[in-house]
């Protein structure tokens, strides 16, 4: 069997249930690969990871692959197993938010590590500063968690709809207490959760051959996991090696992961491509890319996996 | 509570004295049955082998350590008390002067407790370096001196808040005969003209005997007293008194004291 | 054992100041909630509710016991859901890691009191070394050994860690015990004319024995906050370092004083070991008295 | 590869001039007590810079020094807002409060071995707490500004020097409280006379120590929540971005900081603890 | 200085010899312009005020220091090839045992270093402990006897390996007297016995004058030799010979060379 190493983008959780999926079901057996998972986390950044040779593919959100092949590292997206973004602000109702209007004055929790782009974009869209002062926002870096929206050190935080948003919902704050924004609604959605390979390595057959086999069975896993969520969850909870996660929790997430993922059978489309750039095209002073990039992605492996 | 009555109480007394040290390996009888009264003015010198005692028991009337048998009283009260009321110098076995002063600022450190003036205090370091010929040396720190040096400097320490009584721990075992012939005379005279009451250790017979009105001959395991020998000298006393017959005879006397103590060690 | 009650008696006032503590940070959420349900509470219903949240700022005291207690026996200590299993894992980092970092500690401390050139130029270095804050170069380290060509076990990645930290007291505690000899003592072998190989062991290194040993207690606990570190990002899979960030990322704050109190029992109870050895070597020696 | 090469032979010269330079009588100087460990620096520099050169090593694994001084000069202002925001906010404000506390809290439990006994296991085992544990918990006590930073930093140095001090607290000779007891000093006295003097080289101790942990609770802190300037901020970001030049700059300006706050100390030691032998060894 | 009618060369032989210590308040003149020899078998005691650069001077002949002017040779070798041919034994102001060895671990440790086999080690190491008078005492630690009983195991220590010449600095300065007199006569049967060549530095001039052929008195600043006084007692010296007129009158002479010494200081 072939090796294969995937890095994830997060800690083991329902986000990536079609890897574990695909694994656990002997998917990736059937295409005769041996699959490695490497679990991320707040510190790995998959990009580095890669670069170093650690992984052969990884689960990378579009901003921060474009922002490394600026970079000098060439990443491209092989097979976007996510069509829709996940990400939103979520504020509670208390604060006084109750359109983007609202955010002028207030403090705001970002995820930065690469994943502040579609932020950074969506303010400067509204025209509002992110430098603080009664016009702009006061932008904190958001922990691991929710606490800063429940300890009330920030009007909003940014939530995964699949995700922290249901933490919030946990702690004990009932939805009608909360006011989210999606990225999606607004019309500033980036992609998630696809996957990449270093450029170079395309070029070799074998390899293409490998990753032509591995998105195949992953995609296979992704679709099961649509059908089967509890049980897709019951394995992702199988794979987790802290133990620290709860079924609750991740049949939940598995819910919302579904629809997502519902919608793409994989293979990017070029229009969900062309607006992410625009809108990181448009990233304010300091914009995350300065260019249009070019062979960022390609449909060479879904073109060969899907048919 | 000092002696207002005249003739007055003993300066230390001691009666029945005894202090045992708890140690991990079992009781140590540093001292045991001690039984001694000094009366003001006098100069006793303590000799003795190595760990009779001497130490223990002039740590005792400065209350330093607490007898565990017997009574002790200094000035007719208990030790604490004296030293509370800071009736006593001490100068130790070692210099001990505190590194990160210099050595007018070691001088001062008594008189500073004790609360003494700003300039009272310059004038009596100035007083005390001089009689000790240490002139010059106030602004060194202490480990710029020699042991010797740093010795006279501790001397001049415990005599410059001019108490009563003088507690001295082999306060010349460091230095050179010459100098300590002349510290000896130089001692003698401040007692002489001060009437201070002085304890004193030391490890050489020949100082005992030129210096002292009383020798106590202590002996050891336990430490205990085996002979008071009153010396007959006059107080005036040339250096060259030490060659007079009545010098040598009292010297032999303290030698075969001593000789006794030792029968049973090394 | 004269400690024993002065002890318990600054643990029992740890506790009560705790409490106090869970009560006041954690009333916030209690008033907040009762607010947003539009209910009056009473202070004595706000108390009682502050010891029992599911997601204190601070949980109390009691909280905190029963997660470690559900951590250790609620399960077989093999499970992933065990304390002593993570506990196990950052154990044996530590330990390689602390082993790791002592003898470089050693050997680099053998070489600056040997070596002027080496004195001269190590040292600030060495001191300029531990200013690099190690969380941000951990998970380069990870990567970078983790992936080809090295590939090393995560066990050896965080043991690198570990013994990044460990060293430096080390090197502190020893160059300063191998030049504690005094002059006389160093003049004495001079006399006899010995060789330096016979003054490093015959002198230095047993002069050295008691900063050594200091130094192993502060480098052990060095050594376990640089595994725990490390355990942030090679993964988050296992070990009480990612246990304390998985109960971060959920907000689970019983769940990381659970963790965290495993990590400093584990720390203090290698402390503990080290001077238990230190005891006994010291003995030996003749030097503990 | 010929890069990699004469970089390992640029090493091996320097060394080698190192210890000849060691070697000579002007070694005592002070200008050679610096030229030797900046050489041992440049070399260190150079080496790396051939590594990465000559083995190809890509810039977001580990990039060159040349590229990162490249970075550190461009960036100036954002370098300096994180120096402001990060050492001076938050570790030395964390450090002199941490470090006064400490010292007074040793003198206060001084009085008391009963205090001493307990107090000191038990913070034995607080100080065991990893940071990394403890700085989520104080973002979310004091706040994600520079305050919650400090306060790690109080939690990190106070046992150290609170241990430091109780000790050198003890550290009289009996010969010298002996002394003190003799003149029937008050226990201010006593203090402030004798044993406060003879507590500073293990003070000093304690404070050295702390000075490294000051800089690394600092930056650490700012990766569980932070405005978005400081150095953990933006090393934490950089990562993210694969700037690691950036990233390097930071560490550079750490290490830099680092080293000037312990020599700083260092100093205050010498001038402070001046009569102590192991100051006087050295002139 | 004494003339050479013997067939071997002088064991040490000093000339013009000057030591200075740069020190940060400037040079201190350790030793300035002393010349003197020492024959096989001499017995020489070194006095003089504190500081007068005795211990300079027997750390010279020990190539502890390095002089900076004139020649010195030990056995017709300069210091440093004397000392990596062991040639001489060494007695530290300071006992200096290594804490954590026991006595017999102290006494062993030059024997370890210099190559002695197990069985010799132990042999020696018992026959050097019951010439100081500790038997029984090999297993303790140095911290476990007296200041006294620790002086004498250092001086074990040096007569372990049974090295030609012995330096002692200041070896008994820490005893009492009669212990202090019980081992200057085991000194000196050990000198007769074995015909070592001793170097000893001393603050007491009867013990000078009991124990040398030659007595060297010294003055300071700079450190410089004033006087040599050789013996006129006999070789065979019951410890009462202090009491004869000879021995008086020696004492005197030495007395009195201190005594211009000390004019300018003190
Ligand atoms: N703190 C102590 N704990 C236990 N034993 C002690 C202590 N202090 C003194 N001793 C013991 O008490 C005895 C008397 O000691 P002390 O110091 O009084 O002797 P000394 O006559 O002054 O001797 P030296 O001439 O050597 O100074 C000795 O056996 C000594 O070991
Ligand atoms: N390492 C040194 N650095 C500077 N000065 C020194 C050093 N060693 C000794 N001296 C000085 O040299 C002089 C002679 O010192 P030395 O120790 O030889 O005197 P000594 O005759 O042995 O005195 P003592 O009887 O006090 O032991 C003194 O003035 C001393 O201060
Ligand atoms: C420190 C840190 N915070 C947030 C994210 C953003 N993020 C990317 S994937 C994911 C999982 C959502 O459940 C989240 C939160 C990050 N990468 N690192
Ligand atoms: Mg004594
Ligand atoms: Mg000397």
């Amino acid at each position: 069997a072939d090796d294969v190493t995937l890095q994830l983008k997060w800690v083991t959780q329902a986000q990536f249930a079609g890897y574990f999926v695909a694994k656990d079901q002997g998917f990736y057996e059937e295409e005769d690969l041996n699959v490695t998972i490497l679990p991320g986390g707040p510190d790995i950044a998959p990009t580095q990871v890669i670069a170093g040779g650690g992984a052969d593919v990884t689960v990378e959100w579009m901003p921060a692959a474009l922002a490394a092949r600026e970079k000098g590292l060439p990443l491209v997206n092989i097979a976007q197993p996510f069509k829709s973004s996940g990400m939103m602000l979520t504020c509670l109702k208390e604060n006084g938010v109750a359109s983007p209007e609202d955010f002028k004055g207030k403090t705001l929790g970002v995820w930065f590590f690469g994943n502040e782009y579609p932020f950074l974009s969506w303010m400067a869209h509204l025209g509002i500063p992110t430098e603080g002062g009664a016009d702009g926002v006061e932008v904190l870096k958001q922990g691991f968690n929710v606490d800063p929206l429940l300890q009330k050190q920030a009007a909003c935080i940014s939530t995964m709809t699949y995700n922290e948003y249901w933490q919030v919902i946990d702690a004990g704050i009932s939805p009608d207490d909360l006011v989210t924004f999606k990225y999606q609604d607004e019309g500033v959605a980036t992609m998630e959760d696809g996957l990449y390979v270093l450029e170079d390595k395309l070029a070799d057959p074998e390899f293409e051959d490998k990753m032509v086999r591995f998105v195949r069975a992953s995609m296979k896993g992704w679709k099961w996991a649509e059908e089967n969520p509890d049980e897709a969850a019951m394995i992702v909870l199988e794979n987790d090696e802290t133990g620290a996660q709860t079924e609750n929790h991740q049949k939940r997430m598995m819910g919302e992961i579904a629809k997502l993922t519902a919608g793409s059978n994989g293979a990017l489309d070029p229009a969900d491509y062309e607006r992410t750039v625009a809108t990181l095209l448009a990233g304010g002073s300091d914009p995350v890319i300065s260019k249009e990039p070019e062979g960022a992605w390609t449909h060479q492996i879904t073109d060969k996996a899907l048919q | 509570m000092k002696d207002t009555n005249a003739i007055a109480a003993p300066v230390i007394e001691a009666r029945g004295l005894g202090l045992t040290f708890e140690t991990a390996d079992g009781p140590v009888h540093a001292l045991k049955d001690v039984t001694l009264t000094v009366e003001k003015g006098d100069f006793v010198s303590f000799i003795g082998p190595s760990g009779c005692g001497k130490t223990t028991f002039l740590r005792a009337i400065a209350a330093l350590e607490h007898p565990t048998e017997g009574t002790l009283t200094v000035n007719g009260m208990d030790p604490d008390a004296a030293r509370r009321a800071r009736a006593y110098g001490y100068v130790f076995q070692a210099a001990g002067l505190y590194p990160w002063r210099t050595i007018a600022g070691n001088i001062k450190l008594p008189l500073e407790i004790m609360g003494f003036s700003r300039a009272e205090q310059e004038e009596r370091a100035r007083k005390v370096l001089s009689l000790v010929d240490l002139e010059g040396f106030g602004r060194k720190f202490p480990w710029q001196l020699s042991g010797g040096m740093q010795q006279r400097a501790s001397i001049a320490r415990a005599l410059a808040f001019d108490a009563d009584i003088l507690l001295m721990d082999e306060p010349f075992g460091a230095l050179d005969e010459i100098v300590r012939d002349r510290l000896n005379e130089e001692l003698l005279k401040l007692w002489a003209r001060t009437e201070k009451t002085i304890g004193f250790v030391t490890h050489s017979i020949p100082e005992a005997v030129y210096l002292s009105t009383r020798i106590v001959v202590m002996s050891p395991r336990p430490g205990r007293i085996t002979d008071v020998i009153e010396s007959t000298l006059p107080k005036e006393r040339p250096l060259d008194i030490r060659d007079s017959a009545e010098f040598i005879a009292i010297a032999h006397r303290v030698r075969e004291g001593l000789r006794s103590g030792h029968g049973d060690e090394v | 054992m004269r400690s024993v009650l002065p002890i318990l008696t600054v643990l029992a006032a740890i506790v009560a100041v705790w409490y106090a503590g869970a009560v006041w940070l954690n009333s916030q959420w209690s008033y907040d909630q009762a607010a947003r349900a539009g209910v009056e509470v009473t202070f004595g219903e706000v108390v009682s509710d502050t010891l029992k949240q599911d997601r204190p700022v601070l949980p109390a005291p009691h909280q905190v016991a029963e997660g470690l207690w559900t951590g250790v026996t609620g399960q077989k200590v093999t499970s992933k859901r065990s304390l002593v299993y993570h506990g196990w894992i950052t154990f044996r980092a530590t330990l390689l890691g602390f082993a790791i970092g002592t003898g470089l500690g050693i050997l680099l401390a053998v070489g600056i009191v040997h070596d002027r050139a080496m004195d001269m130029s190590v040292m600030p270095w060495a001191i300029a070394s531990q200013t690099v804050p190690i969380l941000a170069i951990a998970p380069m380290v990870i990567v970078v050994l983790g992936g080809p060509p090295l590939n090393l076990p995560p066990l050896i990645a965080k043991a690198v860690i570990a013994a990044y930290l460990t060293f430096f007291p080390v090197v502190v505690g020893m160059v300063k015990g191998l030049r504690s000899p005094e002059g006389a003592q160093l003049d004495l072998l001079k006399t006899y004319s010995a060789s330096r190989s016979q003054t490093f062991w015959k002198l230095r290194l047993p002069a050295s024995m008691p900063y050594l040993f200091a130094s192993l207690k502060v480098a052990v606990a060095a050594a376990v906050v640089g595994t725990i570190v490390a355990e942030l990002p090679s993964g988050a899979v296992a070990g009480l370092g990612a246990r304390l960030l998985q109960g971060s990322y959920y907000g689970q704050t019983v769940q990381i004083w659970a963790a965290l109190f495993a990590a400093a029992t584990l720390a203090a109870g290698l402390v503990v070991l080290i001077g238990l050895i230190e005891r006994a070597t010291l003995a030996r020696m003749g030097m503990a008295r | 590869m010929s890069w990699f090469w004469g970089a390992v032979l640029f090493w091996l010269a320097a060394w080698a001039f190192n210890a000849w330079l060691a070697r000579q009588p002007v070694a005592a100087t002070r200008a050679v007590g610096l030229f030797v460990p900046a050489l041992f620096g440049v070399t260190l520099l150079v080496l790396w810079e051939g590594i990465v050169r000559g083995l190809n090593v890509p810039g977001v694994i580990l990039p060159a020094p040349s590229a990162i001084w490249g970075t550190i000069k461009a960036s100036v202002p954002v370098l300096w807002g994180d120096f402001v925001q990060t050492i001076l906010k938050g570790a030395l404000s964390g450090y002199v409060i941490g470090c006064g506390a400490a010292i007074l809290t040793a003198i206060a439990i001084d009085r008391s071995p009963f205090l001493q006994r307990g107090l000191l296991p038990v913070g034995n085992f607080v100080a065991a707490l990893p940071i990394v544990g403890i700085a989520p918990i104080l973002v979310m006590w004091f706040g994600f500004d520079w305050q919650s930073k400090a306060a790690v930093v109080v939690v990190m140095v106070f046992f150290p020097v609170l241990v430091n001090t109780v000790a050198g607290l003890a550290a009289t000779e009996r010969m010298q409280r002996d002394l003190m007891a003799t003149y029937s000093a008050s226990y201010v006295q006593t203090l402030l006379k004798l044993r406060l003097p003879a507590a500073m080289p293990f003070i000093f101790n304690g404070l050295k120590i702390a000075t490294t942990l000051a800089l690394i609770g600092a930056i650490v802190a700012e990766f569980f929540g932070s405005p978005i300037r400081g150095m953990g901020f933006r090393i934490s970001t950089a990562v993210g971005q694969l700037a690691l030049d950036m990233v390097w700059a930071e560490i550079a300006v750490a290490a830099l900081a680092g080293s000037a706050f312990y020599g700083l100390v260092a100093a205050a030691e010498k001038a402070v603890t001046f009569w102590h032998p192991s100051q006087r060894g050295r002139q």
